[in-house]
């Protein structure tokens, strides 16, 4: 039972426990890089100049804080290694903009060209065809990007007229159901390998298939994003929640604990009350 | 000039709706109804400008690409015609004709789906879990590495069975079948933990994302939002303090309402 | 760390190419006459074919050797093709990367051969052959772009391009090595013409238990119509009937909510029909039970079913119909409406049935500190945690779906989750069976780790590889 | 009339389903072609189906205001809201992009320029990503007040979870670096624990379900092709 006081308290203790290091930023605790990170950092790493992947921003704003930061340090690492980047979102029609968003971003900061160097196709309806679809064909699925420009001239998906057999690796930053799709309908049969980041409230589902080798890297939360960060050795917007995020866990442990310790005591409370043994 | 406007903006609507923690309050339901609105016409923009436009409207009536020769494809009349039928869901009297593109649409489904499920969700999960497909990588080893590896795959292989048994319902959880069970929902639990564990984390992220743009992504609004946030902060610790001394003790919460 | 390696191998020559590139285009470039010492020493691979790629649309050709013995580093295979059988041997006219030795091993892709232990001495490179006409499309389409181009300048632009047509039943292939931007070719000269297929036989294993659990899952719905199947209860269903026999006692209300999902969804089905069963108890119990709704239709549903409750149980006049009501079709909104209604009402029990998104750590929270007994059952993973901490019973995926064909008796119903365990028992036997092969194979391998067991262990293990994805 | 209410829609699930069904096993060309034709085909048609939940919220709140329910006002707040990124879609608004013809000038974002870009921005994409943010505050609530070890199962459950919570923040992980990397004692470091809960029980959990889902996900379309599940179709006839 808690009052409406410690309600109150405890909002503000976690509302201190986020803003104060972000406004104070320290660094003292490293992040290390996971296993699981790895694997879609050294495939990037180990692709060619030339080479393209695919990158599917299956996120829209209620993830942003999670997923945006890492699509920018994969879309940097990419750049960087002159990859061709294909953009594309299945999950919902807002994460089209923030798609948009971040590929002219970096890539104007990197100095690519849109349509040659990168593309941002939209949304479509219909996750497994328009995967299915992709695999023998893209520009008869879409017509024109998210841009609106007709796709039909543009470099990039001259050298990629298909995923299958064209491309090196597909990463697909979800944040709903959409790993499991794109493995099944996309990697599965267009037989290239595929890299996963999703948000945390997904990451634990994932590892039935990150075992399996079904796929070969999985980003997950904010956490992922900053070990990306480090390891494109661009701090941004992930690393530097992580302190905050590292204390309200602290604080969350210790509620935990504090709430069970109350309920134990009250239920033994209970028990000397009624007579009743442990 | 734009994103100036813009970021104060943003972040009086992101303070509107997080006022919602304190309760069901006027700038809440106003931000929540703004966001309804615009997000609607946003999916309206989408739609028709990246689909309906280009792929129906462009391949059948329109030629939309200056440099390009154009051949009408009626074809693609078919599911033009059949999606303006699945519109017939706004006209009660005629509803009944939207079913013919539901069917057209989950039919292709239901078969489609079959194939790449059975291989990726099925098959594929169930190799993987042969100890000797995941002892590969270690066949050869030094002991210091065989042997963990292999305790592992022995354990993923007996946790994937006990959950299968535990999902299994024409029998009665009872004898080895109810053992092997319960080690099964251990198993569960320890992975809806995981689950667990990982989605809070989720959570605090995302108001950690909200919280680095009013103290950091906010610069061209200048620093006020820190210092405003940090004295709304102080004030709704002194009240909580204040209140506890007024309240009663005894009083419950209404909380989240 | 086979990646790491050829990775590093293929760093270098990247850059040898393109220093030649500025001289010659590729195109016309004939293999270069001297060739290094490390091309030379390599032992040529043997048993080079070339046939038709399997299990294909018919445009690709695959082209299969045995490993060379020799391992140095910095060489990868490649093609060269050539139109006509007599040359010249040209690069091939589209982007191709050479492969590593470690690289395409027969063995790992059963999409196009059978499994066997052999097939880890053999590589393959599928060159696909629409690629040349693409190329060649490619091709004419810049050459065309700069011949309008000077048009229009006024200069003179020579002779106006064509399009190059390329013969498949004339294309002719050389395998070679290739380092540093040099290259050696071996004999012979390779030719096959792509052939479709009307079947791809890698997808045997799928079509078969595809076909195994549809015949089985139509049998048991057809037998559930005529006789009734065992399903063991579920213990969730014994906690609902307690909840309900408490609430009677307090005489207190029920909630009962059928979570987000529209109608259409597995999970809120499985949702209605157990109000009905909570709906007869309730009426048989004469206490009170109230369904906030999220959804419009799932209202109408809802109301259907409680009023059809109340009728079985011989209490039509119980029945009000605005104890199921609709709230709103926003997920914050409604949340807030629910909690606000049980901190008032204080229900004794509350259910949540269905589909939840993130407003199930507030449902079950609030709930908990009214003090009432909270029984859920949903399939969604990600919120099943939040509700095993803060609710007295939860129904676990499929549980749910379990719990609601014993409930409603429904053929479909009850044939699918018997179909299902059927397919579960088959799973749990291969992976038994799997269990004994592996064992004996791992003690096999401690001894000779290529070749475990011989003949049987090649069948044991292609047993397992009957459940590998074909890709 | 009853033909064309129940049982064509039946049929036509019926013929499209089986076929698809069938050409997951067939390569050749011609049927590809086909099969790849009709993923564009449902592709459109979604795109229509998708009009449907806009008119219905719509309606909704326009029969709010005439009818002047409480709190009608907030409608109105949502009607001028859409009415204004309608008109921020219109091109003139926008300045093209240097260099660049937009060859279809009533749709894009125009590469991040224009009014339409900037409410996407400034107003959707704040609000949509707020609105889940609250969470964090009701997690820290619950977890004092109700993530309690009721039962063995939750017990097991919330060990599991402060496990994954500790593991994978730095802080967490920072408490155990004193132990050593390798050996018995390293496996007791945090980021260690926690990956081989993720990636051995955890996973098997996970699998245990997948198995589930993709049994439940086939015998829902077998009965969907084979007429015997209508309930997608709606109540009613």
């Amino acid at each position: 039972m808690v009052r409406s006081w410690e309600r109150y308290l405890l909002y503000a203790l976690i509302a201190f426990a986020v803003f104060l290091p972000l406004i104070f930023p320290f660094d003292v605790w490293p992040n290390l890089p996971t296993r699981e990170v790895l694997g879609v950092f050294n495939t990037i790493d180990n692709l060619q100049p030339g080479d393209t992947i695919v990158v599917a921003v299956d996120f829209d704003p209620s993830s942003e804080p999670e997923l945006y930061p890492m699509l920018l340090a994969v879309l940097r690492h990419a750049f960087s290694k002159d990859i061709y980047v294909i953009g594309i979102n299945l999950f919902g029609p807002a994460g089209t903009g923030l798609g948009v968003k971040a590929l002219t971003d970096v890539g104007g900061e990197m100095g690519k060209t849109d349509g040659s160097d990168y593309v941002m196709l939209g949304f479509k309806p219909n996750l497994p065809a328009v995967i299915s679809q992709l695999n023998s064909d893209i520009k008869e699925m879409y017509r024109s990007d998210a841009n609106g420009r007709p796709t039909a001239d543009m470099p990039i998906l001259q050298r990629t007229p298909k995923l299958q057999g064209n491309i090196k690796y597909m990463v697909d930053l979800a944040a709903g159901e959409t790993v499991r799709p794109w493995v099944a309908y996309g990697s599965a049969p267009g037989g290239y390998p595929m890299g996963a980041g999703c948000t945390a409230v997904s990451f634990a589902d994932y590892f039935s298939f990150y075992q399996s080798g079904q796929i070969n890297g999985l980003m997950g939360g904010l956490k992922a994003a900053a070990e990306y960060e480090e390891l494109v050795g661009e701090k941004g917007a992930a690393s530097a929640g992580m302190n905050s995020q590292s204390i309200v866990h602290a604080l969350l442990v210790l509620f935990i604990i504090i709430g069970n310790v109350v309920f134990f005591r009250s239920l033994s409370l209970k028990h000397v009350g009624t007579g009743g043994g442990a | 000039m734009a994103a100036f406007i813009g970021t104060w903006i943003a972040a009086g609507l992101t303070l509107m709706i997080l006022s919602f923690l304190y309760k069901d309050n006027p700038f809440f339901r106003f931000a929540e109804h703004l966001y309804v609105g615009v997000a609607n016409a946003y999916i309206v923009w989408l739609v028709w400008a990246t689909i309906v436009l280009p792929d129906f409207i462009g391949r059948v009536f329109v030629n939309l690409d200056p440099n390009g020769a154009f051949t009408p494809d009626y074809w693609f009349l078919i599911p033009g015609i059949l999606g303006l039928i699945m519109l017939t869901r706004m006209v009660p009297a005629i509803e009944w004709m939207s079913r013919w593109a539901l069917a057209f649409v989950v039919g292709w489904g239901a078969g489609f789906v079959i194939g790449p499920v059975l291989n990726s969700y099925l098959l594929a999960q169930v190799y993987a879990s042969f100890p000797w497909v995941n002892m590969q990588p270690y066949l050869g080893a030094p002991a210091a590495e065989y042997v963990p590896a292999l305790i592992n795959a022995i354990i993923l292989f007996i946790c994937v069975v006990t959950v299968l048994v535990y999902f299994f319902f024409s029998y009665e959880h009872k004898g080895v079948i109810g053992g092997t069970a319960k080690i099964g929902i251990w198993v569960l639990m320890v992975a809806f933990g995981a689950s667990f564990g990982s989605t809070v984390m989720a959570r605090i992220s995302l108001f950690i994302g909200r919280a680095r743009f009013l103290v950091q992504d906010a610069e061209p609004a200048g620093h006020a939002f820190s210092i405003l946030l940090t004295l709304g902060l102080l004030i709704a610790i002194i009240a909580a303090v204040i209140a506890r001394r007024s309240l009663p003790p005894a009083e419950e919460s209404d909380s989240a309402e | 760390m086979a990646l790491i390696a050829a990775a590093l191998a293929l760093a270098s020559p990247v850059f040898a190419q393109q220093a030649d590139e500025i001289a010659v285009s590729p195109l016309d470039r004939e293999p270069p006459p001297i060739t290094p010492s490390v091309l030379l020493g390599f032992e040529p691979p043997t048993e080079i074919e070339a046939r038709d790629l399997p299990n294909d649309d018919g445009t690709s050709i695959l082209i299969t050797w045995r490993r060379s013995s020799s391992t140095p580093e910095d060489v990868r295979y490649t093609v060269y093709f050539s139109e006509g059988a007599s040359g010249p041997y040209k690069p091939l006219p589209f982007d191709f990367r050479p492969i590593g030795l470690g690289e395409n091993i027969m063995a790992n892709s059963l999409q196009y051969f059978r499994y066997s232990r052999s097939h880890r001495d053999y590589q393959y490179i599928i060159i696909d052959f629409t690629a040349f006409d693409t190329a060649a499309e490619a091709e004419y389409k810049r050459e065309l772009k700069e011949y309008t181009k000077q048009q229009e300048e006024g200069n003179s632009p020579g002779p106006e391009p064509v399009l190059h047509i390329y013969g498949w039943d004339q294309l002719h292939f050389k395998l070679g090595v290739t380092s540093n931007g040099a290259v050696r070719l071996f004999d012979p000269t390779l030719h096959a013409e792509p052939v479709t297929q009307w079947f791809d036989w890698s997808k045997f294993n799928n079509l078969f238990m595809a076909a195994a659990f549809l015949v089985v899952i139509l049998f048991f719905i057809e037998t559930a119509r005529r006789r009734r199947f065992y399903i063991r209860r579920i213990a969730g269903l014994d906690a609902v009937d307690e909840a309900i026999g408490r609430a009677t006692e307090m005489g207190r209300p029920i909630f009962y909510l059928c979570g987000l999902d529209p109608m259409t969804t597995v999970s809120t089905i499985a949702a209605t029909n157990l109000l009905g069963h909570v709906a007869r108890h309730v009426a048989n119990y004469e206490s009170q039970i109230k369904v906030p709704c999220f959804d419009p239709i799932v209202m109408s549903v809802c109301q259907e079913t409680v009023r059809e409750a109340y009728y079985e149980a011989g209490r039509p006049d119980a029945y009000n119909s605005d104890n199921v009501f609709f709230i709103t079709n926003d997920q914050f909104s409604y949340v807030a409406a629910v909690n606000g209604m049980m901190v008032r009402e204080r229900p004794a029990a509350n259910f949540f049935f269905g589909f939840y998104y993130a407003e199930s750590l507030l449902l079950g929270e609030v709930g908990q500190s009214t003090g009432a007994i909270q029984i859920a059952g949903t399939d969604s993973n990600v919120q099943i945690p939040f509700f095993i901490t803060s609710c007295d019973y939860v129904l676990i995926g499929e549980e749910l779906y379990a719990a609601s064909a014993y409930i409603s008796r429904e053929p479909k119903l009850l044939g699918s989750v018997k179909a299902s365990d059927m397919a579960k028992a088959v799973i749990i036997a291969a992976l038994l069976l799997g269990l004994i092969f592996s064992v004996a194979l791992l003690i096999a391998a401690l001894g000779d780790s290529g070749n475990a067991l011989g003949w049987l262990g090649e069948k044991m293990e292609y047993f397992m590889q009957l459940f590998n994805e074909h890709t | 009339m009853t033909f064309l209410r129940r049982q064509l829609p039946v049929v036509i699930a019926f013929v499209l389903g089986l076929f698809t069904l069938v050409i997951f096993y067939i390569p050749a060309a011609p049927m590809q072609g086909i099969g790849d034709r009709l993923k564009i085909f449902v592709t459109i048609i979604g795109a229509f189906a998708m009009l449907l939940g806009i008119n219905s919220i719509l309606g909704q709140h326009i029969t709010k205001i005439r009818k002047k329910r409480p709190g009608y006002g907030y409608s109105w707040v949502l009607i001028l809201g859409f009415i204004a990124m309608m008109v921020a879609w219109i091109p003139w608004w926008s300045v093209p992009p240097e260099g660049t013809t937009v060859y279809y000038p009533w749709g894009g974002l125009e590469n991040n320029q224009g009014v339409f870009y900037w409410m996407f921005f400034w107003i959707l994409v704040p609000m949509q990503a707020t609105m889940f943010s609250i969470l964090a505050f009701y997690i820290a609530s619950a977890a004092y007040r109700s993530f309690r070890a009721k039962t063995m199962e939750a017990t097991v459950l919330l060990i599991a979870a402060v496990i994954v919570m500790l593991g994978r923040v730095p802080l967490g992980t920072s408490m155990t670096s004193w132990l050593p990397d390798t050996g018995f004692w390293g496996s007791l470091r945090m980021e260690e624990m926690t990956s081989w809960l993720l990636n051995i029980p955890n996973a098997a959990g996970f699998r245990g379900i997948v198995l589930g889902v993709a049994l439940g996900i086939i015998a829902t379309s077998v009965r969907i092709i084979f007429g015997v599940e209508k309930t997608y179709m709606g109540g009613g006839d």
